[in-house]
C-alpha cells in the first residue's frame, strides 16, 4: 500500500500539510513510544515463547490454516465481528456491545486514518526511523495546515478523524458510566479490576478527552473538523489566543504510554491477543495446557468483560463470584496454583460462559485441561473392563450380576477364597438373545437411577414399532464423559475404549442414548464409524415426524429446560421442542436455548455442595417457572432427579408443578 | 427355612448355641481366629440364623468354618447367649456328615485328624500318645522333645510315669477291656461310620486328585494357602 | 488398676468345693508331656495333705481332643463321659476331679446339656448301657485339679520351704497366670473367680508370695485349637496367638508363667523355643525364655520338692534363672540324667534360646 | 534360623493406634463431607464399578479410618467417577471430589 | 376435694405429678429415700439434645412443686390397704391416710462393675457416663487429665440378656453423643471414639448432635459393641471390639473408657411395690394396666405410676408421663373414688 500512498502524495502540487517541526521528534512522545515499544518487544517475546509451547504438529496446522482460503476467510470475518464490531456483545447486549464496538472500531479506524493521513500527506514519516512509529499517532501536532490550499480530501479526512473521535469518546462514556451502573447496561456484576487494570483503564478513560483537548488546542494549526474546531474556538475565547499546548500533548502521550506499559498486565491485552487466539482457535487447535501454548492466547484473549459473570449460574450466589471463568484466567495468568485450582474444580461445566463469551474463550476446557493437571496422574485400574466388554461377544448370554459385597450380609464364603475380588468380577448382560435390531439404546448410569426413563423409552419404543436392542439393561459401564469433565483423559479413554467395542460389535447403525451427558462424550471421543449417534429427543422426534409414533395433544403448558450437555454441549434446541409442540403446548422459560441455567446437578463441578447445587436449581426453576408452566420437562436423567428434588423440597404452589422426562410426556 | 438348617437344628450344639444374633462383633472382637484368618464368626452366625440354604451350604462347603480353634472365648461375651463356638461345631459335624468338608483345604483335614485321633483312642485309649508324637513331624516340640523321644521309657521311668505299664499312673497300658468298651461306644454313637465315611471321602478325594494316599496325607498334613490370611 | 475391685468379683465366684474323696483322672496331654506334674499333684494331696483322692487304670480319654478336633460326634464323647462317671460311682466317689482343662469344660457342657435336654441324657444312658452295660450316675462336685491346689493353697504354703520371692531382691517374682479356655469361659460360674478374672492361680501365687501380672492379653487363647496345631499346615494360627501374648506381657518382664491347662504349659513354652529359633526374639533376661510352668510344678518348688523330679527339665525353656532367683539348690549334671542315675545324654543345644 | 515349615501370621486386627492424623486432616480440609458418612452402603449399592470389581467408597472411608490407607486406595481404584454414589447419598456427600481427595491425599506417599 | 395423694419418689416424674396435683387441688405429700430433691437429674450437668443445664430444668420442677409436703430420706415402712385408701406409715414416723398412690420410684444406673470384662472398679482408667457428669459438674476427677483418645461404650447394660437386662435404655445414645461433643469441647486435639450397636437416636434434634458430632467434632462412630477392656502397662487401656462394618477385629488404646451405663428398675422402688404386691414385668419394670391405653395405671386399683418407674424414658417422656399420670389420678378421685356404695363396681367398670 505504500507505494501507492506516496503516490497520493505526489500528485498534490502544493502541499496542503506542512511538516511543522522539521525534525519530527518532540520529546512528548517519549511516554508513548516508551510505552508502545515495551508493549512490542513484550508480545513479541511472548508470541515467541507461545508459539514454541504449541507442540509441532500443531504449528504446522497452524501455519498451514493461514493459506486455506476458507479459514482465511473465516479468520478475516471473525477478526472484523468479533475484535472490532463485537457481534456477539451486539447480539445479546445493544448497549454493551455499542460500547465495545465504539472503543475498539473507533480506535481501530482512528489509527487507520491517521496512517493514512501520513501516507497522503508527509508519507516520507512513515518510516520507522524518521518517527514512524509515533509520528501518525501525534501527527496533529506535528503538521501545519496550509490554510490556501485546503481540499475536500482534507476536509474529509478532517471529519472522519472527529467522526471517530466522537464515536469513541461516545463509548467511553458508556464505560465510565458502566463502572458506576453496570445493570443499566445489562450486567449485573462486572469484574473487579486488578491494579494493571485499574491503570489500563483510568489511561483508557483519559486517552481520548486528553486527545480531544490536545487536538483541540492544535486546531486552529493542524485543522480539524466539526469536533475539534468549535472546540480551538472555544479555548479561544477562554484562554485568549496564546493557547500553551504543550502539557495536553505531553497528558496525551503520558496516558498513551502508560496504557501500553499497563496493556500486558491487564485485560487490554485481549486486544491484541484476540487476533492469535481467533486464528488459533479457527486453525483447530486445542490447548493440552491449562496456561501453555494455545491456552495461553486464549486467556489473555479474555477481555475481563465479565460477562461471564452473569452466565455463571453459580453466581446466584454471591460469594460464588469469584470461581467465574473471568477471575480464573486472571489466576491463570498470575500463576496462583492454588485459587487456580479451587476454581477450576467448583465450576459446573455448563458451559455458558464459553457460549457466551464475546471472544469464545472456552474458560471449561481450560479448566478440564486445569484438573488434569491434577487429576490424570491418579492411580486406577481398569483391567476389569477387558473381562466385562469381552462378554459382549455374541453367545455370552449366561449373564450374571456381581453381588456388592460388604462387611454385614454378604456371603462370605468367598472370604476364604483369596480371590475374593476377581471371583466377583460380572459379566454385564450387554445384548440379549435376540439381537436383530440396529437400533442400540444405551441408557448410561444416571439414566438407571431414573428408571421412569428407561420405562418411558421402552413405551415409546414399542408404541413406534422400533426394533431395539437395550446394551445396558443390567448396567453398563460409565461412558467416560464424568471422567473427561474430572480431567482424567487417561482413565476416560479406557472405559470409552471398552464401551466403543461394546457398540461396535453389536453391528447396530443407530445408538440412542437418552444421558445428554453420554451423548457429548460419544459424539465427540467415540469415533464410531458408520454409526448414526442420536439423542432420544431426536430419534422420537423424527419417529413422529415420519408418522411413526402417533401422540395426542392435552394442551398441558409445558416448559422445556435446555440440559446443559444437550444444547450447549451438542447444540440440540429444536428436536425436543418440536416434539414436545405435539403433545402440549410450549411455554417460554425466562432463560433458554444456549443461555439455560444449569439445573444445579451436573457432575462437571468437584467441589459444589448441596447447598448451592440447591440454590442453582432454585434459581433454574424460577427461569423455567416465569409462564407459569403445569409441567417442567427435561431430557436429561440428571436435571430430571434434581429438578424433582428440587421441586418437592420447595414450599407454596411451586411444589404442584410437575416435572417429567422428554420420553414420559411424549408416551402421555 | 431351609433343609440344612433343620438339618442343622438337629443338633444340640446349635439349640443351644444359637439365639437370635444382634450382630454386636463381641464374638469377633475377641476370636483368635479372626485375628490371623479370613474369619469372622459373627458373620456366620447371621448366616446360620438367616436360615438361608444356599448361603448355609456355601458355608459348609468352605475353609471358612474349619478356622474356628473351639477355645469358646466367645461363649463368654456374648450378650444374647449365643454361643458362635457351639455354631462352628455344628457346621462342622454337618459337613462331615454330607461329605462337604473334603471340598476345601482346611476341611479336608478332617481326613488325617480322624484318622490319627480316632486310631490313638482306639489303640490306646488316648488321645495323644508320646510314642505316637514324633519329633520329625513336631519340629517345634523342641531339641527337649528329641531327647525325651529317644528316652521315652527311661524319662517317664524318672519323672514317676507308667509307659505302658500295669496298673494306673501316667500313660499306663490302659486294658484291653476298657478299650473294647470305647470301640463299642464307638460303633453305637456313630463315631466308627463316621471314621470309614471320612477315609472313604479322603481316598476318593486323593483319586481324583491322581495322588497316592502317601502324597494326599503329606499334602494335606503341610499346605496351606496364603488364601486363608489376612493382608 | 484396682486390686479391690478385683476382690469384689471374686467374692462374687466362690465355688464349692469338697473337702475329701476324689476321684481323679488323667490328662492326655499332661500324661504324654507333664507326668511329673500329675505325680506330684497325688503325692501332695494324698501325702502332704492326707486326702483320699483314688485313680483307677480303666478310666480313659474323654475324647475331647478327638471330640474338639471334629473327628467324632457330640454322643460319642457324651457316652465316653458317661463311662467316666460310672466308673466313679462304681467305686463309691461322688467328687470328680480331673486333670484336664479340656475335659472340665466338657464335662461341665455336659451336665448342662443334659439338665436342659434330659431325653439327651436318657439317650447316653442307654447307649452306656448298650456298649458298656454300665450305668452312670452324675458327679455331685465336679472339679479341677487346679481347684483342688487351690484350695489347699494356704496349707501349702504352711509346709513351703521358700516363697515365690527373688531372694537376690526380695522382690516378689512376678507371675503371669494362664487359664485354659474350657475352664471358665463357656460356664463362668464354674470356675473360681469367673471368666475374667479367674481366681484359682493368683490365689495360689498371692498364698506362695508371688506378685500377679496383668497384661492386655492376659484372657486370650494360648492358640492351641485343637486342628489348628496337629495339622503342621495350621500351626502358624498357634504360633502367632502365643506371640501376641508374649508381645503383650513382655513390658511387664514377668519372671515365670503358671497355667493350670494341658497343652498351655507345653504351647507357651515350644512357641518361646519356635519365635526364637525362627525371629531371634527372646522374651526371658538374657536371651532366656519365660519359664511356663504347671501349677503342681510351682506347688512343688515352693514345697522343696527337687526340681529335676518335677520334670522341669522337660521344658524347653530352661527354668535355671527362675531356681536361682528362688535359691532353689540343684544339680545342673542330674539334669538329664535318668532313674537311678542312668545317663541319657542331654538335648541337643538351641541356637538362639538359652 | 530354624524353618519349622510354618511361621508367624500377620494380625489382620484393625489398629486403630496406627491412624494417620495428619493425611485424614488434610483430607477434611479438602473434602469436609469425609466426616459425615454414616456408613449406609447406598454408594457400594448402586456403584457402576461394584458391579465388576470390588468397588466401595463407604469402605474407603472406613479404611481410612481404620489406619488401612492402602486398601481404601484398592477398593476405589476401578471407580469410573460417574456419579451415581452422589445421587444417592443420603448424607449429600459429595462422593466424586470424596474419591479424588482421597486418591490425591493417599497416593501421595 | 383435698384427697390425701402420695407421691413415691422425688425425681422428675414426682416433682412434676406433684405439682400439677397440686394446682388441681389436691393434698400431695411426696416422699424421697435419698436427702435430696431431683433423682438422677440433680447429678446430671447438661441435657441431650440442646445442652440444658440440668439445674435448670430442675429449678423449674423444684418451683412448680413448692408447697407440696416434701419428705426427704424417707422411706415407707409398711402399706395396708383400707377399704379403698392405703394407711402408709413411713419411716419418719408419720402415717400418711392416702386417696391415692402414685410411685414415680425412677431407675437405678446399672451397676457396670457387672460387666466384668469392660473393667469398671479394676482398671483405672474407666469410668461411667454418671461419673462423666459428676466430672463436667465439678470440674475434677482423677481420671481425666487431658485425656488424648476417649472411648465411650454404649449399651453397657442395656440389650443384653448375660447382664440380665435386654431392653433398650433408650437414653444413651443420645447422652454417649453428647458427652462426646462435651469432651471433644473439653479437649478439641482428643481422638473420641463411639462404639455403638445402632444408634437409636429417635428423637427430635437427636440426629442433628449426630450430624454435628461426626461433622463439627469428627468423633469416630464404630459400629461394633467393645469386647474387651484390659490395661497396658502404662495404664492406658486396650480395647477390643469388631468393627462389623468391615467385619474384622479391632484394638485401640484408650486413656479414657466411658461406659454408658443404662437403666434398670429401681431397687428402692421394688421394695415398695413388693410392699404394695405391685406386679412387675419379665423386664424388672412394673406392670401397668395397658402399655397403650393405661400406662400410667397399676393393675392394682389407687395406684399410678409415672416415669421410669414402668421402663425407660428420655426426660421429655417422663415428665409427659407425669402430668399424664396426675389427670389419671384427678380421674380416678373424681369419677370412681368418691361413690363409696358403688366403688368396686366402679373398679371393675373403669379402672
Amino acid at each position: 500500500m505504500t507505494p501507492l500512498l506516496y503516490l497520493l502524495a505526489a500528485q498534490a502540487p502544493d502541499p496542503e500539510v506542512i511538516d511543522r517541526i522539521p525534525s519530527g521528534f518532540s520529546p512528548f512522545v517519549l511516554p508513548f513510544t516508551i510505552g508502545v515499544a515495551f508493549m512490542f518487544s513484550w508480545i513479541g517475546v511472548g508470541l515467541i515463547r507461545l508459539l514454541a509451547a504449541i507442540p509441532k504438529s500443531d504449528r504446522i496446522k497452524f501455519a498451514k490454516s493461514l493459506f486455506i482460503p476458507k479459514t482465511a476467510l473465516k479468520n478475516i470475518k471473525d477478526l472484523f465481528c468479533d475484535c472490532l464490531f463485537h457481534v456477539k456483545i451486539w447480539q445479546r447486549k445493544p448497549l454493551l456491545g455499542y460500547m465495545h464496538s465504539a472503543i475498539a472500531f473507533g480506535w481501530f479506524m482512528i489509527i487507520i486514518l491517521g496512517h493514512i493521513e501520513v501516507a497522503l500527506f508527509v508519507p516520507a514519516r512513515l518510516n520507522v526511523t524518521r518517527g514512524g512509529l509515533f509520528y501518525p499517532i501525534f501527527y496533529r501536532y506535528f503538521v501545519w495546515m496550509n490554510p490556501g490550499h485546503t481540499t475536500l480530501r482534507g476536509a474529509f479526512f478532517f471529519f472522519l478523524m472527529d467522526f471517530f473521535l466522537l464515536y469513541i469518546l461516545s463509548g467511553i462514556a458508556l464505560a465510565i458510566f458502566k463502572r458506576f451502573r453496570s445493570i443499566v447496561l445489562g450486567m449485573r456484576h462486572t469484574t473487579k479490576p486488578s491494579l494493571a487494570d485499574r491503570v489500563a483503564l483510568y489511561s483508557l478513560w483519559m486517552i481520548f478527552p486528553l486527545r480531544l483537548l490536545a487536538e483541540s488546542f492544535t486546531a486552529d494549526l493542524s485543522g480539524g473538523s466539526f469536533l475539534t474546531v468549535p472546540v480551538n474556538h472555544f479555548w479561544h475565547f477562554l484562554f485568549g489566543d496564546k493557547l500553551w499546548f504543550m502539557p495536553t500533548w505531553w497528558a496525551y502521550s503520558i496516558c498513551l504510554g502508560l496504557f501500553f506499559a499497563a496493556m500486558p498486565f491487564s485485560r487490554y491485552m485481549h486486544i491484541l491477543t484476540e487476533v492469535l487466539w481467533i486464528l488459533l482457535r479457527n486453525a483447530g487447535i486445542e490447548p493440552n495446557h491449562p496456561r501453555k501454548g494455545v491456552a495461553e492466547a486464549e486467556i489473555y484473549a479474555c477481555s475481563s468483560c465479565g460477562l461471564c459473570l452473569d452466565a455463571c449460574p453459580m453466581n446466584v450466589q454471591k460469594k460464588n463470584l469469584k470461581y467465574s471463568s473471568v477471575y480464573f484466567i486472571r489466576f491463570l495468568r498470575r500463576h496462583n496454583e492454588k485459587k487456580i485450582n479451587d476454581i477450576a474444580d467448583k465450576c459446573l461445566m455448563c458451559d455458558k460462559c464459553h457460549a457466551l463469551c464475546p471472544v469464545g474463550v472456552n474458560a471449561p476446557a481450560l479448566r478440564r485441561a486445569q484438573r488434569a493437571t491434577v487429576n490424570n496422574a491418579i492411580p486406577f485400574d481398569y483391567s476389569y473392563l477387558s473381562t466385562a466388554s469381552g462378554s459382549t461377544l455374541a453367545g455370552e448370554t449366561h449373564a450374571t450380576l456381581g453381588t456388592v459385597r460388604g462387611g454385614t450380609g454378604a456371603s462370605l464364603c468367598e472370604a476364604s477364597g483369596g480371590a475374593e475380588r476377581s471371583e466377583a468380577v460380572a459379566r454385564p448382560r450387554v445384548l440379549p438373545e435376540t439381537a436383530t435390531g440396529k437400533v442400540l439404546y444405551f441408557a448410561g448410569c444416571m439414566t438407571h437411577l431414573t428408571p421412569r426413563i428407561i420405562k418411558s423409552v421402552e413405551k415409546v419404543f414399542k408404541a413406534a414399532g422400533v426394533d431395539y436392542v437395550f446394551a445396558d439393561r443390567e448396567g453398563g459401564i460409565c461412558c467416560g464423559r464424568p471422567l473427561m469433565l474430572a480431567g482424567r483423559k487417561e482413565a476416560a479413554a479406557k472405559v470409552i475404549e471398552a464401551n466403543k467395542k461394546m457398540i461396535e460389535e453389536s453391528g447396530c447403525d443407530t445408538l440412542v442414548l437418552s444421558c445428554p451427558i453420554c451423548l457429548k462424550v460419544f459424539k465427540e471421543e467415540y469415533q464410531l464409524q458408520g454409526i448414526r449417534i442420536v439423542h432420544y429427543t431426536q430419534f422420537i422426534n423424527d419417529l413422529i415426524a415420519s408418522g411413526k409414533l402417533a401422540v395426542k395433544n392435552t394442551g398441558e403448558k409445558i416448559v422445556y429446560h435446555d440440559p446443559c450437555e444437550l444444547g450447549r454441549g451438542c447444540g440440540i434446541y429444536l428436536e425436543p421442542r418440536a416434539a414436545l409442540g405435539q403433545v402440549g403446548t410450549l411455554v417460554k422459560a425466562s432463560k433458554e436455548y444456549d443461555e439455560s441455567i444449569c439445573c444445579g446437578g451436573s457432575l462437571g463441578s468437584l467441589t459444589l455442595d448441596m447447598k448451592d447445587r440447591g440454590k442453582i436449581s432454585e434459581s433454574s426453576l424460577d427461569s423455567l417457572l416465569a409462564n407459569d408452566p403445569q409441567t417442567i420437562v427435561t431430557a436429561c436423567p440428571l436435571c430430571l432427579k434434581t429438578f424433582s428434588e428440587a421441586v418437592s423440597n420447595s414450599k407454596g404452589p411451586r411444589k404442584d408443578v410437575k416435572v417429567k422426562d422428554f420420553a414420559e410426556v411424549i408416551c402421555g | 427355612m431351609g433343609k440344612l438348617y433343620d438339618l442343622l437344628m438337629q443338633d444340640y450344639r446349635l439349640k443351644e448355641g444359637l439365639n437370635a444374633c444382634i450382630n454386636c462383633g463381641t464374638c469377633t472382637a475377641i476370636c483368635p481366629a479372626a485375628e490371623f484368618y479370613r474369619y469372622d464368626p459373627r458373620r456366620i452366625v447371621d448366616i446360620v440364623q438367616s436360615q438361608d440354604d444356599n448361603e448355609i451350604e456355601k458355608l459348609l462347603k468352605s475353609d471358612t468354618i474349619w478356622y474356628c480353634g473351639e477355645c469358646m472365648s466367645c461363649v463368654t461375651r456374648c450378650p444374647r447367649k449365643n454361643a458362635a463356638g457351639l455354631i462352628i461345631m455344628s457346621l462342622r459335624n454337618l459337613s462331615i456328615e454330607l461329605g462337604y468338608f473334603i471340598e476345601s483345604e482346611k476341611g479336608r483335614q478332617q481326613f488325617l485328624l480322624t484318622k490319627d485321633l480316632c486310631s490313638n483312642v482306639l489303640d490306646y485309649g488316648y488321645c495323644v500318645y508320646p510314642r505316637r508324637f514324633d519329633y520329625a513331624g513336631h519340629p517345634e516340640a523342641g531339641r527337649v522333645w528329641e531327647w525325651e523321644e529317644k528316652h521315652l521309657d527311661d524319662v517317664f521311668e524318672r519323672l514317676g510315669g507308667n509307659l505302658d505299664g500295669k496298673g494306673p499312673g501316667a500313660m499306663r497300658r490302659i486294658p484291653q477291656e476298657d478299650r473294647d468298651q470305647l470301640k463299642a461306644i464307638f460303633d453305637i454313637t456313630g463315631a466308627t461310620s463316621r471314621m470309614e465315611k471320612v477315609q472313604a471321602a479322603g481316598e476318593k478325594k486323593a483319586a481324583e486328585l491322581g495322588m497316592t494316599m502317601e502324597e494326599f496325607t503329606q499334602m494335606v498334613y503341610t499346605t496351606s494357602d496364603p488364601k486363608h490370611l489376612n493382608h | 488398676m484396682i486390686y479391690e475391685g478385683k476382690q469384689k468379683i471374686w467374692s462374687d465366684y466362690q465355688k464349692d468345693i469338697p473337702d475329701d474323696h476324689y476321684f481323679y483322672v488323667r490328662s492326655c496331654i499332661r500324661q504324654s508331656f507333664f507326668p511329673a506334674s500329675e505325680a506330684t499333684f497325688l503325692d501332695i494331696t494324698r501325702n502332704r495333705l492326707g486326702k483320699d483322692i483314688f485313680e483307677t487304670e480303666h478310666h480313659t480319654t474323654c475324647g475331647g481332643i478327638a471330640y474338639h478336633s471334629d473327628t467324632i460326634p457330640q454322643e460319642t464323647v457324651m457316652t465316653i463321659i458317661a463311662r467316666q462317671f460310672a466308673l466313679m460311682a462304681k467305686h463309691g466317689y461322688e467328687n470328680y476331679v480331673c486333670s484336664c482343662i479340656t475335659s472340665f469344660g466338657l464335662y461341665c457342657e455336659t451336665l448342662e446339656t443334659w439338665r436342659e435336654f434330659p431325653e439327651l441324657e436318657a439317650k447316653i444312658r442307654e447307649n452306656l448301657w448298650k456298649s458298656c452295660k454300665l450305668e452312670f450316675a452324675k458327679p455331685k462336685f465336679l472339679i479341677h485339679a487346679s481347684d483342688l491346689i487351690y484350695k489347699y493353697r494356704n496349707q501349702i504354703a504352711a509346709q513351703a520351704v521358700r516363697k515365690l520371692v527373688n531372694v537376690h531382691t526380695g522382690e516378689p517374682l512376678k507371675v503371669v497366670e494362664h487359664i485354659g479356655c474350657h475352664y471358665s469361659k463357656m460356664f463362668p460360674s464354674k470356675g473360681v473367680g469367673g471368666a475374667e478374672y479367674p481366681y484359682v492361680l493368683v490365689g495360689m501365687i498371692e498364698a506362695w508370695g508371688g506378685e500377679i501380672v496383668d497384661y492386655p492379653e492376659r484372657r486370650h487363647c494360648c492358640g492351641f485349637g485343637f486342628r489348628q496345631y496337629f495339622i503342621k499346615g495350621n500351626r502358624g494360627y498357634s504360633l502367632s496367638n502365643t506371640h501376641k501374648k508374649f508381645e503383650s506381657m513382655e513390658p511387664f518382664k514377668p519372671d515365670l508363667i503358671i497355667t493350670n491347662c494341658p497343652g498351655c504349659p507345653y504351647f507357651l513354652d515350644r512357641w518361646q523355643y519356635v519365635i526364637a529359633e525362627s525371629t531371634g526374639k527372646t522374651y526371658g533376661q538374657d536371651g532366656h525364655g519365660i519359664p511356663a510352668l504347671t501349677y503342681e510344678e510351682v506347688a512343688g518348688l515352693v514345697m522343696g520338692y527337687d526340681p529335676w523330679d518335677l520334670g522341669l527339665q522337660t521344658h524347653q525353656v530352661g527354668v535355671e534363672p527362675l531356681l536361682d532367683k528362688m535359691w532353689v539348690e540343684y544339680d545342673p549334671a542330674k539334669k538329664f540324667l535318668g532313674k537311678n542315675g542312668k545317663d541319657l545324654g542331654a538335648p541337643a543345644p538351641c541356637a538362639c534360646l538359652k | 534360623m530354624v524353618d519349622f515349615g510354618f511361621g508367624l501370621v500377620p494380625s489382620s486386627r484393625i489398629n486403630l493406634d496406627l491412624f494417620d492424623k495428619d493425611k485424614y486432616r488434610e483430607l477434611v480440609k479438602i473434602e469436609p463431607d469425609a466426616r459425615i458418612c454414616m456408613a449406609c452402603g447406598s454408594c457400594t449399592a448402586v456403584c457402576t464399578a461394584g458391579k465388576f470389581v470390588h468397588t466401595s467408597l463407604r469402605e474407603a472411608i472406613e479404611d481410612i479410618l481404620n489406619a488401612k490407607n492402602d486398601k481404601a486406595l484398592e477398593s476405589l481404584q476401578a471407580c469410573q467417577l460417574c456419579g451415581k454414589c452422589s445421587m444417592v447419598c443420603p448424607r449429600g456427600i459429595n462422593t466424586r471430589h470424596l474419591i479424588l481427595s482421597i486418591n490425591k491425599v493417599y497416593s501421595a506417599k | 376435694m383435698k384427697n390425701n395423694i402420695l407421691i413415691i419418689g422425688g425425681g422428675p416424674a414426682g416433682l412434676e405429678s406433684a405439682s400439677q396435683l397440686q394446682r388441681m387441688g389436691y393434698n400431695v405429700i411426696l416422699i424421697e429415700k435419698s436427702p435430696k430433691l431431683g433423682g438422677h437429674l440433680a447429678k446430671w450437668d447438661r441435657l441431650f439434645p440442646d445442652s440444658v443445664p440440668a439445674d435448670e430444668v430442675l429449678g423449674g420442677l423444684l418451683r412448680g412443686a413448692e408447697g407440696v409436703k416434701c419428705f426427704t430420706d424417707t422411706d415407707v415402712r409398711a402399706i395396708n390397704r383400707l377399704d379403698k385408701s392405703y394407711n402408709v406409715r413411713l419411716t419418719n414416723g408419720i402415717t400418711v391416710l392416702s386417696d391415692a398412690v402414685l410411685v414415680a420410684s425412677g431407675f437405678d444406673l446399672f451397676d457396670a462393675v457387672k460387666k466384668e470384662e469392660y473393667g469398671y472398679g479394676v482398671y483405672d482408667q474407666v469410668m461411667t457416663n454418671a461419673d462423666l457428669e459428676a466430672y463436667f459438674k465439678t470440674g475434677t476427677d482423677r481420671r481425666i487429665e487431658n485425656p488424648g483418645k476417649i472411648g465411650f461404650a454404649h449399651c453397657v447394660g442395656s440389650r443384653d440378656e448375660k447382664a440380665g437386662c435386654r431392653s433398650c435404655s433408650k437414653v444413651c445414645c443420645a447422652t454417649a453423643v453428647k458427652q462426646a461433643i462435651e469432651m471433644k469441647q473439653a479437649f478439641p486435639n482428643a481422638e473420641v471414639f463411639c462404639f455403638y450397636m445402632d444408634l437409636r437416636l429417635f428423637g427430635r434434634h437427636y440426629e442433628d448432635i449426630y450430624l454435628k458430632a461426626q461433622k463439627e467434632y469428627g468423633v469416630r462412630f464404630i459400629r461394633g459393641r467393645v469386647a474387651e477392656v484390659s490395661e497396658n502397662y502404662d495404664g492406658t487401656l486396650l480395647v477390643k471390639a469388631e468393627d462389623t462394618v468391615a467385619g474384622k477385629p479391632l484394638k485401640v488404646t484408650l486413656d479414657l473408657l466411658v461406659l454408658m451405663a443404662g437403666m434398670r428398675p429401681s431397687g428402692v422402688g421394688k421394695a415398695i411395690g413388693d410392699l404394695l404386691e405391685m406386679p412387675v414385668e419379665e423386664d424388672g419394670y412394673f406392670a401397668v394396666r395397658s402399655g397403650i391405653a393405661a400406662s400410667q395405671r397399676s393393675p392394682i386399683p389407687g395406684i399410678f405410676l409415672a416415669g421410669a418407674a414402668t421402663g425407660p424414658k428420655t426426660l421429655p417422656e417422663t415428665l409427659a408421663d407425669a402430668r399424664a399420670a396426675a389427670m389419671e389420678v384427678d380421674r380416678y378421685l373424681t369419677e370412681i373414688f368418691p361413690d363409696a356404695k358403688n366403688y368396686k363396681q366402679l373398679v371393675k367398670e373403669r379402672w
